[in-house]
């Protein structure tokens, strides 16, 4: 049975927790492994922060949206925000790429989001906004399939 | 579910110890009181206790990476210690144990580092 | 500084602990005391269950929409539904009225309601939705205040 | 996140400990495991631990009368025992005890029910 939630809330970095909280409260009916678990925190905090941080440039009356969905042990992430865009995203993907050295940036996030997920799509357009999705099959499932 | 920050300073090691959640938010609070700490004291050398963090993101990556060139770049050294399963994928995966040296627990860090290993306060 | 979040989810009971995580994840950056923190988790698992038992009757592919708004220590929650509606407003508030007396059902949601917030808004159409907008402040900001 | 129940048989008397948060989601399955019970093993008499339940809305008050009625209707007795702060609002504001028992622990519970308050197994 097909499951969805979407969040929307204000770019502001205390935000982050809610949506790192929200997902994983919605992912549990699934009942992930811990590891499983602790991957989708971790990749919705690095798409959530970049859509604060880099979309938005820490403007703080914008909005991000987040969509979540299950289906049959498959899990489906959308982040979303109407910020300034990636330019060039096979530049941006390169693991320790970061446009913001300045603010302690690693430049790990794409990184760790293609090693968390099964997959990943990136989607940009300069000035009008950047969607991450990304999907992955859990391993109890995973399993139930063959 | 916010993160919380002790220092404790042992001869010339600081102990950073942190609890919850480490992420962006909590990123530049953290690198503020770490680097003041780090300026006081006569310290030297870095211990970083994970025992009771239980998520970290890249956004924490940056604040370690930070610290550790810092301390690096005055000939010190920075050691971390008790990483909890949680945390500790996201440090292999990054390759961060290449760069820093991670041992089991902070008796074993503060020997590494010559400090006797009495109680610490 | 006002901060938003806006929860839409599909009307099935397992959703009913998510929007009570989030809405927690939410509040907490006010720093609310235990009480209100489990009052303001009550009064959305009430209005949440409301949505799918009496405004979709179980129905398991509608949704619920949750918005919660802070602004100075001030909590605003709103809950909708588009379902079937409520022809009397004025009964359905009464203490331990129920129209789902064979479900178990104890009458006491709305009561809860009004009791555990400062202020319950209900607006409704049969055919059309239901609305319930609460609001709250918050003990901490209230003696800032004086 | 969710409910754990476990259910002991103490002589006549059924004990029903509730483990996590009680919602309308939990409400259905609770009612049908613990109707089962109380139509089992002879037993008459209901003590209700919730020491453990973090949350409770009107659905778990709707399952606790449910069930109160049920015990009440063959003569018998239902007491609850060991409510945290959290959960102890809710049946405050809904006037619960003025239909139900509330002692401090199991053993109290037992004893007011006539067991003899030995170990539990
Ligand atoms: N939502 C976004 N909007 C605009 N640019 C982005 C967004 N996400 C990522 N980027 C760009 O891609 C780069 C790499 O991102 P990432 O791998 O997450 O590293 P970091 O966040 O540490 O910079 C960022 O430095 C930024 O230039
Ligand atoms: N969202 C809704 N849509 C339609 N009817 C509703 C809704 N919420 C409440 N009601 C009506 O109001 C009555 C009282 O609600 P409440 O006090 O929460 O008690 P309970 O949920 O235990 O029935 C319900 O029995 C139902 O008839």
């Amino acid at each position: 049975m097909r499951n969805e939630m979407t969040l929307e809330f204000t770019s502001i970095s205390e935000n982050e927790s809610l949506a790192r909280v929200s997902v994983a409260a919605f992912v549990s009916q699934l009942n992930p492994t811990m590891e499983e678990l602790t991957d989708i925190k971790t990749v919705v905090s690095e798409a959530v922060t970049n859509a604060i941080i880099h979309g938005y440039e820490e403007q703080k009356d914008e909005k991000v949206l987040l969509t979540c969905a299950i289906d049959d042990g498959e899990i489906e992430i959308i982040i979303q925000d109407r910020g300034q865009g990636i330019e060039n995203i096979d530049i941006a993907k390169e693991p320790l790429y970061t446009s913001k050295p300045e603010w302690e940036r690693s430049g790990m996030g794409f990184t760790i989001m293609e090693n968390f997920m099964d997959r990943v799509d990136i989607t940009s357009e300069p000035g009008v906004g950047t969607t991450i999705r990304m999907t992955k099959q859990l391993t109890s499932t995973r399993a139930l399939c063959n | 579910m916010s993160l919380q920050v002790k220092f404790a300073v042992r001869e010339n090691v600081l102990v950073v110890r942190l609890e919850g959640e480490l992420d962006h938010h909590e990123a530049t609070n953290l690198r503020e009181s770490w680097q003041k700490e780090l300026n006081n004291n006569g310290v030297e050398h870095v211990i970083v206790n994970l025992q009771k963090l239980s998520f970290m993101d890249s956004s924490g990556l940056g604040v370690m990476l930070g610290r550790y060139k810092e301390v690096q770049a005055k000939g010190n050294e920075m050691v971390l210690c008790s990483i909890s399963p949680e945390v500790r994928r996201l440090f292999d995966m990054s390759g961060m144990f290449k760069i820093m040296k991670l041992v089991d627990d902070e008796a074993s860090a503060l020997e590494m580092l010559g400090v006797a290993s009495c109680e610490m306060k």
